[in-house]
C-alpha cells in the first residue's frame, strides 16, 4: 500500500544522524521533524536566520518575530541562534547544512530538479531552493511518486524548467525509496505490499532493479 | 551631526519617484512598517523594489502595489499576493525573481564593498541566462552583482541615537545586509535609546552604516502563517 | 553529537605534521593561548599558519615560531618578533604578507561557500603580481581565493555546548570568519555553559561552524603596548 | 619654522567635519585625536574591530580586550561598538569611513603612496594599510616633509613599493599643506615662517605654487 505522507516523513527521519544540522523544506519535508529518531541530536535550520528550531508555539504563545521558512509562527530550543540571511545562505553553501529534504514536481535519473515554476502558470519565485539544491552537501527529495494526473514525476529528463542540476541523490516517494546512481534510478526500498513491477510501472526513465527489493520497515 | 529623525514621513521626505529601495523583511517579519505608510501617503512613483518578498494584498510592500507605486519588484518569493499578480500579467510591474541567497548575498556584496560574487545558486536554470558562469575547483558558479540602491530601508528592534541597531529574533532577516547596502539607510526602530545604552559587544548594525533613525510607532506585526500546537 | 573536549590536548590531538591552520586574534588580543600550549607540546611540524600576526617571541604564535614547528606564516604584519626575522631571512621559514582585510575577507569567501572574492586592496601593487585584474564600474579589483584551512583555532569569551560562541571586545577580531572558515573548528573558551544559557540574539558564531570547544585555563591575556593615560 | 608633529596633527585636524567616520594611522596620525575642533563630533574607527575608539585608559584599568590596531591599550564611549575584522575592512571598502590618515615614507605627484617596505630591509607586513588607501573615500597623509637624509618625501614617482596608486589627495608635512591635482603637488599653505621657496627646495617633482600662499594658522 502507498505510503501516507507521514510515511513518507517517517522514513526520511531514519537517514537522520547524530549531529546532524537539517534544513526542511515547506509541505512533506517539514514533517520529518516529528520522527526525529530518539537518542540522536539533530538541529534544525531555517533559511530565514534560524538554527535550532523548536516546535509550533502553544496558542496565545505565537511571536510574530520568531517564524520559519514558511512564515510559521515557530520557538526555540536551548542552544538556538538567531542570524541574518546573508550568514544563513553562507552557512548552506559552505556544507555545513548536512541534510536538505525539500519536495520536488519532477526529478531526472540524473538527479537534476525542478520544484518552482510551471510555464502558463504564475510564477511565485524559487525563494532558496535555488541555494539548497546548489551547495547542501546531500538532498532527499520528498514527493508523490506521481502527479495527479498519475504520470510518473521520475523522469529521464525534466521537462519543467529546472531548480538545480545533478544534485539530487535520494528520492523518498508514497511508494519507494529511490537512490539516483550513475546509471539512473536505482531501487532501494518498495513500500508495503507495492511491488517492484508497480514501481517500475510508474516511473519513467531508467529504473535499476538489482535482486531482492526490501519492503521498508516502520 | 544629528541622526535623530521625527518620524516616517521626514525620514523618506527625500525618496524621489524612480527611486532604488532596499526593503528589509522576510514575509511580513520584520518589515518598516512605518516607512511604508509614509511612502503610501507620500505616493511617490516609479520605485525598484528590492525586497525578499512582496507583501500579501493588504499589508507590507502589497500596500505600495494596490496604490502602484511599484515599476519594479526584485524579489526571491511573490506569493500570497493577488495584486502582484494581476499587474504582473498585465505588465503594468516588472518582476525580477532571484534566488533568496543570492539576493541575500547580493546586498552583502554591496555591504562589504565586493562589486561581485560568485554563487553555486541556479547554475544550469534559467537564472544563468546571460550571466558568466567560471569554474573554481571543479564546481561551476555564477558572477552575480553587488546591488546598487540609493535607499535602504530596516526595520530594527532597539536602535540608538548614534544609529547602531539591534534586531529581535528572525525579524533580523535581510535588514543587517540592506543596512549596509543603501547609499542612504534609513532604520526604524521600536526603542531608541541614548548612545551608551546598548552594549557595545552585541549590536547587529554599526551606526556607521546608518544615516537616519527614528522611533517607530503602532506596529502591528502581523502574522502571515500562525501554525500552534495544542497544549498537552 | 557531543562536542565538548576535556582541555586543549585533547581538542589539538589530531592536528597532524603539514597540516593548514588558522590562528584567531589580533597581535595578543583574543589569541587561543591554550591550543597554541598544547601545538608546543605536542611539537606537531610543518604547519602551515594563517593569522594576522605571528605572535611576539616568548608568547602566542611565537612559541611556536621558536619550537620551528612553522613552514609558513600567511600573515599581514609580522613585526615585533626577532626569531621570525631570523627564520626567514636564513630560509626556514617561508612568508606570504597579505593586506589585513584580504586576509579577513579570504577567511570570509571560505565560510560563506565563495570560492573567491574581488578586492580594492593591493591593485597596482607587488601584491597583485600573477593575479587576476578586473575592472568593475571603472575601478580595477584583485581576484583573490578563498582560503582552505584543515583547522581553524579561535578563541572566545563565552560559549555553549552546542558550539554558540561570544566574542567579547576586540578579542573578537578575525576569529568569527576564520571559526566558519575551518574543515575542523575548535573553539577555547573563558566559560563553557549549556545549551540555553546565552541569549540566541547576541551570539556572534552559530554552533553550526564549531566541532570542538572546550574550556581554557590560565588566560595570561598578555598587553602587547599598555598605554595609559595620566589621571586628571 | 617647520611644524612639530603635534602640529601636523593639529593642523589634519582642520580638516575633521562633523559627523566624519575617522581611521587613523600609527605615529603622527594617532595625534590628530587631540585636536579635534570643539563643536563637531567625530568617531574613530579602529581597524581591528572598533567603532567610537575612546582615549587611553587611566592606568590600572587597562583592558587586554580593547586595543586599537596599535595594539595600544584603549577604552570605548558612549556609542562605541565592536565587529569582526571583516566587517572592518567591509566599512573601508564599501566607502562608509570619510577620512583616512596615515604615514608615508613616500608620495608621489599623481597619488602614489609608499610606507610598507624598504628592498633591503626586513619587512614587517602592509597590515591595514593597503585595504585603507584602495578604498577610503579620502586620506591625507602625515609625514614630514623629508627624510633623515634630508631627501625630499615628495617626489614625482615613487621609488619604494607601493601601498596604492592614485589614492592620496592631501598631504600635511613640517613645511606645508600640498594638494595632489591632476597637474602634481600643489602648494596650499606654508608653515609659519616657511617660505615658498624654501618649500620647493625641498619638493622633487612639479610643485604649483600659484599665487601668495598662506601661512597656516593655528
Amino acid at each position: 500500500m502507498a505510503l501516507t505522507k507521514e510515511q513518507i516523513a517517517q522514513r526520511i527521519a531514519k537517514e537522520l544522524q547524530d549531529g546532524y544540522y537539517v534544513n526542511l523544506g515547506i509541505g512533506i519535508p517539514t514533517l520529518v521533524a516529528n520522527y526525529i529518531p530518539n537518542g540522536i541530536n539533530v538541529t534544525l535550520q531555517s533559511e530565514n536566520g534560524l538554527l535550532g528550531m523548536g516546535p509550533f508555539p502553544y496558542e496565545g504563545e505565537e511571536d510574530p518575530d520568531l517564524i520559519n521558512a514558511g512564515k510559521q509562527t515557530v520557538t526555540t530550543i536551548p542552544g538556538s541562534v538567531f542570524f541574518d540571511s546573508a550568514m544563513s545562505f553562507g552557512m548552506i553553501r559552505a556544507g555545513k547544512v548536512d541534510l536538505t529534504v525539500l519536495g520536488a514536481m519532477e526529478v531526472s535519473e540524473t538527479g537534476d530538479i525542478a520544484n518552482w515554476k510551471i510555464p502558463g502558470k504564475m510564477v511565485k519565485g524559487m525563494g532558496g531552493a535555488m541555494d539548497l539544491v546548489a551547495a547542501a552537501k546531500n538532498i532527499i527529495v520528498a514527493m508523490m511518486h506521481t502527479n495527479p494526473k498519475g504520470e510518473s514525476k521520475l523522469l529521464p529528463q525534466c521537462t519543467l524548467p529546472l531548480t538545480g542540476v545533478k544534485c539530487i541523490r535520494k528520492i523518498v516517494t508514497d511508494l519507494a525509496v529511490i537512490d539516483i546512481t550513475e546509471d539512473g534510478f536505482k531501487l532501494i526500498e518498495r513500500a508495503p505490499g507495492v511491488s517492484a513491477d508497480e514501481i517500475r510501472s510508474k516511473t519513467v526513465g531508467t529504473l535499476i532493479v538489482d535482486g531482492d527489493i526490501p519492503e521498508m520497515i516502520f | 551631526m544629528n541622526k535623530v529623525f521625527k518620524n516616517a514621513d521626514e525620514a523618506v521626505k527625500d525618496i524621489a519617484d524612480g527611486a532604488t529601495i532596499m526593503m528589509g523583511g522576510f514575509g511580513l517579519c520584520g518589515i518598516p512598517e512605518n516607512c511604508i505608510a509614509a511612502l503610501v501617503k507620500k505616493d511617490v512613483k516609479n520605485i525598484t523594489c528590492i525586497s525578499n518578498n512582496a507583501g500579501v494584498d493588504d499589508f507590507g510592500i502589497g500596500l505600495m502595489l494596490k496604490n502602484r507605486q511599484l515599476k519594479k519588484m526584485i524579489a526571491s518569493y511573490v506569493g500570497e499576493n493577488g495584486e502582484f499578480e494581476r499587474q504582473l500579467l498585465s505588465g503594468e510591474l516588472d518582476v525580477e525573481l532571484i534566488p533568496q541567497g543570492t539576493l541575500a548575498t547580493r546586498c552583502m556584496a554591496a555591504g562589504y564593498g565586493m562589486p561581485a560574487v560568485f554563487t553555486l545558486a541556479g547554475v544550469g536554470t534559467e537564472v544563468a541566462a546571460g550571466k558568466e558562469v567560471r569554474n573554481f575547483n571543479g564546481r561551476d558558479y555564477l558572477l552575480e552583482m553587488a546591488f546598487d540602491s540609493d535607499f535602504a530601508i530596516v526595520k530594527a528592534w532597539k536602535g540608538d541615537k548614534a544609529g547602531n541597531l539591534i534586531y529581535k529574533e528572525t525579524a533580523r532577516n535581510f535588514n543587517p545586509m540592506m543596512a549596509m547596502a543603501g547609499k542612504i539607510t534609513i532604520a526604524e526602530v521600536e526603542e531608541l535609546v541614548e548612545p551608551g545604552e546598548l552594549d557595545p559587544n552585541i549590536i547587529h548594525t554599526p551606526g556607521i552604516y546608518v544615516h537616519r533613525i527614528f522611533k517607530g510607532t503602532g506596529y502591528e506585526k502581523r502574522i502571515e502563517n500562525r501554525t500552534v500546537r495544542k497544549r498537552g
